[in-house]
């Protein structure tokens, strides 16, 4: 059966509501597909849109990133400036070429256990139905060991 | 040697051979002003009247950037893997006086005691074929810098302009007569005498650089540079696009958790972390010392050490400057200053 | 423009500004920025349609708040940057001394004369010929007939694009980009101390220009003018490899404007975009 | 393999000096080549750590012991922090030997004072331990050692052992109010110390090395005591690279550090544009 194509995921999400939020999908046994790799970080207003663009160079076929509400916010604004960073940065990342299917931003709080599930399953369909992401692999060329075949370079 | 002749559309069919015996060809294409690689959509082009292109062809000896090695963890111990060997030799057609002579300067550098064998692979087995220059703008000084619009430095093989686009052919090194001979069928004896295309405009001597450099030697303190380079903004666009600037950095890039590679890149005196300590010392905290380092590197260090002018005039660096910051301008102020005193 | 050199001469000799930042020609009539310290130095500012460079750029250099005041001839685009660098907290309103010039447009190709053809895109758009705010101004404006924006109908093409061929299309044109840092060094807006680029625990962004080096570096910096962006075309006039970048800037521009209706520069004690949040900002992209 | 391609060597054993200097006792993988490979007092090399990039430092130990290659180096920069979390038996690469080296030749017959403070023992140790295994070809030997705090000293129990030698006068010293309750040693700056133990300067070479402010305040101590500016010696610390005079990085004036140097007498530095 040809090996079917398992989406990688980076799912950055804030250490008070939506790590909780998963946190509680795992202890109520909610089943949910294992692609989603999570990176804790303390507010939403602490992801630096680099690290969308690392996690791309990495590997990852898509990047959730996900938050407290507006107004539930540890720190009180730190989703407020995210959400405006976000807008900007959503609107370059489509201009230069990596849409709205490989890039997910949601909402869920700390009690939100199934709606997590729901979210990461939606965002592992949308990347599944694109497919692997080897457009942007294929900048990695020249980063990656070459191997030494006889005719010429093929990467592994 | 019989004077050999040869015509523009010939050496498009050389271009062919070579393509198909595996060199890289390197010209300027019809209506471009990049030194790039020859294909089939962009046909060669020989005028000797055209601006310097906008860079050098340096980045196809000394690329922009290039692996030196790539590294594997496996479990405590290192596995290390050399980068692929670009076969294919490179043949650069057209080349202006003022690249190619930037050729044997900068070998120099990377052949002095320690040889620099990823710059000598692509070097020695390359081969330059230079042409003469019918080009002159305010940036032009080439005449300055021992060199001239016909100077054959750093060429294997010099073509001259003569008229209805033909050119004369003289071999300089031996590599440039086994060329000849290789592909003699192209090239013809010169019965109609054709004659050769005069120069418009002479390129006028701007500066001594005999005086440029002793009053360099000690005048390291002057004030003079407290103002020279006060407007730079420490970008390091002079230094990619100048032909003989060779300053590098190496430097690690991961790629994934347990693999990645080390990597030879253009870097510039004129950026600010240059000479930055761990300890955040350095030595050259503002612009106006590091424009100092580029005009003392060019006019005195380079003739210290290797007694050459690591600068062939060809003003590429006084056209792209974002603020004008002419080279020209400086060095003819350097140079009144020398004679004054 | 010997109006010009009469006002900064005067600011010179009442000491009301220690340097005054403007423009002088050199002999192969090229204009480029120059630092005026005593009136005579004054003598050789200039102004026409070939004083492209945004001036800003020097502010974080040279201000010095023990000093005092520093000069600099603005025209209405330039002026916006410095209004950027206020609300930004670089320098303050008291510890400049602006010289306001009444500007005509400005050459894109300075190589060329000026002509309808050769002048810049943000010419066009111009509602500042003379700047909002200044300590003095010089010149008069000479109406002029305007280039057609070309860079319109190229957004207009990219955004027909499918992600594909836009990754494609951008992946080809930073393929040229060989990190020499003009676009950054040129840019007002861009005064860090240590930039993004330059942070090596951990390495954020390559400094190989390899085609994911320069991914990241041409879209973390197109990233970091949204909403700070004034649109005076420096980066790209400054690229040696011609890389279309105020397209980029643009469509931030755009955005901004579109979504929050917010233009930077615009004035000093107005918030700045990012560095502000607003409860009711539109959210329909989250889920 | 290229001229930049470092070589394997494998960490034998680390010791914490200070809470922010660590010394490694390196050797090659390549047996072999642990055998041949010759250097002098003073050489330097470059220490990779992969993934992280390379990072100049002279080779601490002395050519005299040839079983193992030491560095030392304090958390500073990107690759020393890298080298904080590397344990024994993993692989660093290292390139070398760069450089010019002390004039060892020269100094045979002499008496000769070594200063240095803080992390600058660490390239004064590889000489001092070439002299002392050589200890018949010199005459009396001084060394003058500071450190900002008792804490801060570097080799500590190889002081304790040049104390004991006979023939070898070692004075240590700590800027004041480092010392702790039970500290013997003296307390002051290196300057004041070299000018209260003031070494004979007749036939006298001496080699200095440490923070920037402590050679400047050393160098005209030395001339009082009538030091001639050639028998000053001191090991240049400036940004490297390649190590081998092609990166263009670590120029002062038309010298390359790294071919010229690091090792200079004060002579040839006081002829150098103060660039450094």
């Amino acid at each position: 059966m040809e090996e079917k194509f398992e989406p990688k995921i980076a799912a950055f999400v804030c250490n008070w509501c939506t790590y909780t939020g998963a946190d509680l999908a795992g202890t109520s046994r909610l089943k949910q597909e294992a692609n989603a790799r999570l990176i804790r970080v303390p507010c939403t207003g602490r992801i630096d849109p680099v690290f969308v663009i690392k996690a791309f160079e990495n590997g990852a076929d898509g990047v959730l990133i996900s938050g407290c509400h507006p107004g539930d916010c540890h720190y009180n604004a730190g989703n407020f400036h995210a959400r405006r960073r976000w807008t900007m940065f959503k609107n370059l990342l489509e201009f230069v070429g990596i849409d709205s299917t490989r890039l997910h931003f949601s909402w869920v709080s700390a009690s939100e256990g199934k709606k997590w599930v729901s979210v990461v399953d939606g965002v592992i369909d949308s990347v599944r139905a694109k497919g692997p992401f080897t457009q942007f692999k294929k900048l990695n060329k020249e980063h990656e060991i070459p191997v030494q075949t006889g005719e010429g370079v093929s990467t592994k | 040697m019989e004077e050999l002749i040869i015509s523009t559309e010939n050496f498009k069919k050389i271009v062919k051979e070579l393509q198909e015996k595996e060199f890289r060809v390197i010209g300027i294409p019809e209506g471009e002003n990049k030194y790039q690689e020859i294909t089939v959509e962009k046909e060669l082009s020989l005028n000797s009247e055209a601006a310097p292109a906008g860079s050098s062809f340096k980045e196809y000896f000394f690329p922009k950037s290039e692996p030196i090695f790539f590294y594997k963890q496996n479990n405590g111990s290192v596995d290390l893997f050399d980068p692929i060997e670009d076969k294919k030799g490179i043949v650069v057609i057209g080349a202006k006086p003022c690249d190619a002579s930037a050729m044997p300067i900068i070998s120099k550098v990377f052949n002095w005691d320690y040889k620099d064998d990823l710059f000598n692979k692509r070097y020695d087995s390359s081969l330059i074929i230079g042409m003469s220059c019918h080009y002159k703008d305010d940036y032009c000084f080439c005449v300055s810098t021992k060199g001239s619009p016909e100077n054959t430095k750093g060429s294997d093989v010099f073509l001259t302009t003569l008229e209805n686009n033909y050119f004369k052919v003289a071999t300089i090194t031996p590599k440039g007569e086994a060329f000849v001979k290789e592909y003699g069928k192209h090239f013809e004896k010169d019965e109609k005498k054709h004659n050769p295309v005069e120069r418009k405009e002479a390129i006028p001597e701007h500066f001594n650089y005999e005086k440029v450099k002793t009053w360099l030697d000690n005048n390291f303190e002057n004030k003079f540079w407290d103002t020279a380079g006060e407007m730079c903004l420490g970008c390091a666009q002079c230094a990619f696009v100048c032909p003989t600037c060779h300053c590098f950095d190496l430097v690690d890039e991961q790629c994934g958790s347990c693999e990645g590679r080390r990597a030879k890149n253009w870097d510039a005196c004129q950026f600010s972390l240059f000479t930055k300590h761990a300890s955040g010392h350095n030595p050259r905290d503002n612009q106006e010392k590091r424009y100092r380092q580029r005009i003392s590197h060019k006019f005195k260090y380079y003739m210290d050490k290797f007694d050459d002018i690591l600068c062939t005039g060809c003003g590429r660096c006084a056209r792209g400057c974002p603020v004008s910051l002419d080279i020209l301008q400086v060095v003819e102020e350097i140079n009144a200053f020398a004679e004054k005193s | 423009m010997n109006e010009l050199k009469q006002i900064c001469k005067d600011v010179l000799t009442e000491k009301k500004a220690r340097l005054i930042i403007g423009y002088s020609e050199d002999k192969n009539k090229k204009v480029k920025p120059y630092i005026a310290r005593t009136p005579e130095d004054a003598e050789k500012f200039t102004f026409n349609h070939n004083a492209v460079n945004n001036l800003a750029v020097y502010i974080p250099r040279f201000k010095n708040h023990f000093e005092g005041k520093i000069g600099i001839v603005v025209k209405g685009c330039d002026l916006k940057a410095v209004t950027a660098l206020i609300q930004e907290n670089q320098v303050k309103r008291e510890n400049l001394f602006i010289i306001g010039v009444n500007c005509s447009g400005v050459v894109r190709d300075t190589d060329k004369d000026f002509s309808k053809d050769n002048s810049q895109i943000k010419c066009k758009y111009c509602q500042m010929k003379t700047p909002g705010y200044f300590d003095a101004i010089a010149e008069e404006t000479i109406e002029f007939e305007l280039t057609d924006d070309d860079q319109a109908e190229m957004m207009a093409k990219i955004e027909k694009m499918t992600a594909e061929e836009r990754l494609d299309f951008w992946n080809a044109e930073f393929e040229k980009c060989i990190k020499c840092y003009a676009c950054r060094q040129v840019c007002p807006m861009c005064y860090c101390e240590q930039c993004i680029a330059e942070k090596s625990t951990p390495k954020w962004i390559d400094t190989s220009a390899t085609p994911r080096g320069n991914f990241a570096w041409n879209t973390i910096r197109a990233f970091h003018m949204a909403g700070r962006c004034i649109g005076c075309h420096e980066c790209e006039r400054a690229c040696p490899m011609d890389i279309p970048l105020s397209l980029l800037t643009r469509k931030m521009g755009m955005v901004a404007s579109a979504e929050f209706g917010y233009r930077p520069g615009m004035s000093i004690d107005e918030p700045t975009l990012i560095g502000s949040y607003s409860t009711s900002d539109k959210e329909d992209f989250i889920k | 393999m290229n001229l930049y391609t470092p070589e394997l060597v494998e960490i034998k054993d680390i010791i914490e000096e200070t809470p922010d200097i660590r010394t490694l006792k390196l050797q090659f993988k390549d047996p072999e080549r642990m055998k041949n490979f010759e250097f002098k007092a003073g050489q330097f090399a470059e220490y990779s750590v992969f993934g992280e990039g390379e990072c100049t430092f002279c080779i601490a130990s002395s050519p005299t012991r040839p079983e193992y290659l030491e560095c030392s180096f304090k958390y500073a920069g990107k690759v020393t922090n890298a080298m904080t979390k590397l344990n024994i038996g993993d692989t660093m690469g290292l390139r070398g030997p760069y450089g010019n080296s002390f004039p060892i030749e020269q100094m045979k017959g002499k008496n000769v004072v070594f200063i240095a403070g803080g992390i600058g023992l660490a390239p004064v140790r590889c000489i001092i331990w070439n002299v002392l295994d050589l200890r018949d070809q010199f005459k009396d030997i001084t060394i003058i050692y500071g450190a900002r705090t008792v804490g801060d000293l570097v080799y500590k129990n190889e002081l304790e052992d040049w104390k004991q030698m006979s023939g070898v006068k070692t004075v240590v010293t700590v800027d004041p109010g480092g010392e702790t309750q039970d500290w013997k040693g003296e307390v002051g700056f290196v300057p004041t110390i070299v000018e209260k133990v003031a070494p004979a300067s007749k036939d006298t070479v001496a080699i200095i090395c440490g923070p920037p402010i402590m050679i400047k305040y050393t160098f005209p101590v030395l001339e009082k005591l009538g030091f001639e500016e050639e028998n000053v010696i001191t090991t240049l610390e400036n940004r490297m690279k390649c190590g081998l005079g092609k990166c263009g990085r670590c120029n002062i004036g038309s010298v390359y550090v790294c071919k010229d140097g690091p090792v200079f007498s004060y002579k040839e530095l006081k002829d150098l544009p103060q660039e450094y």
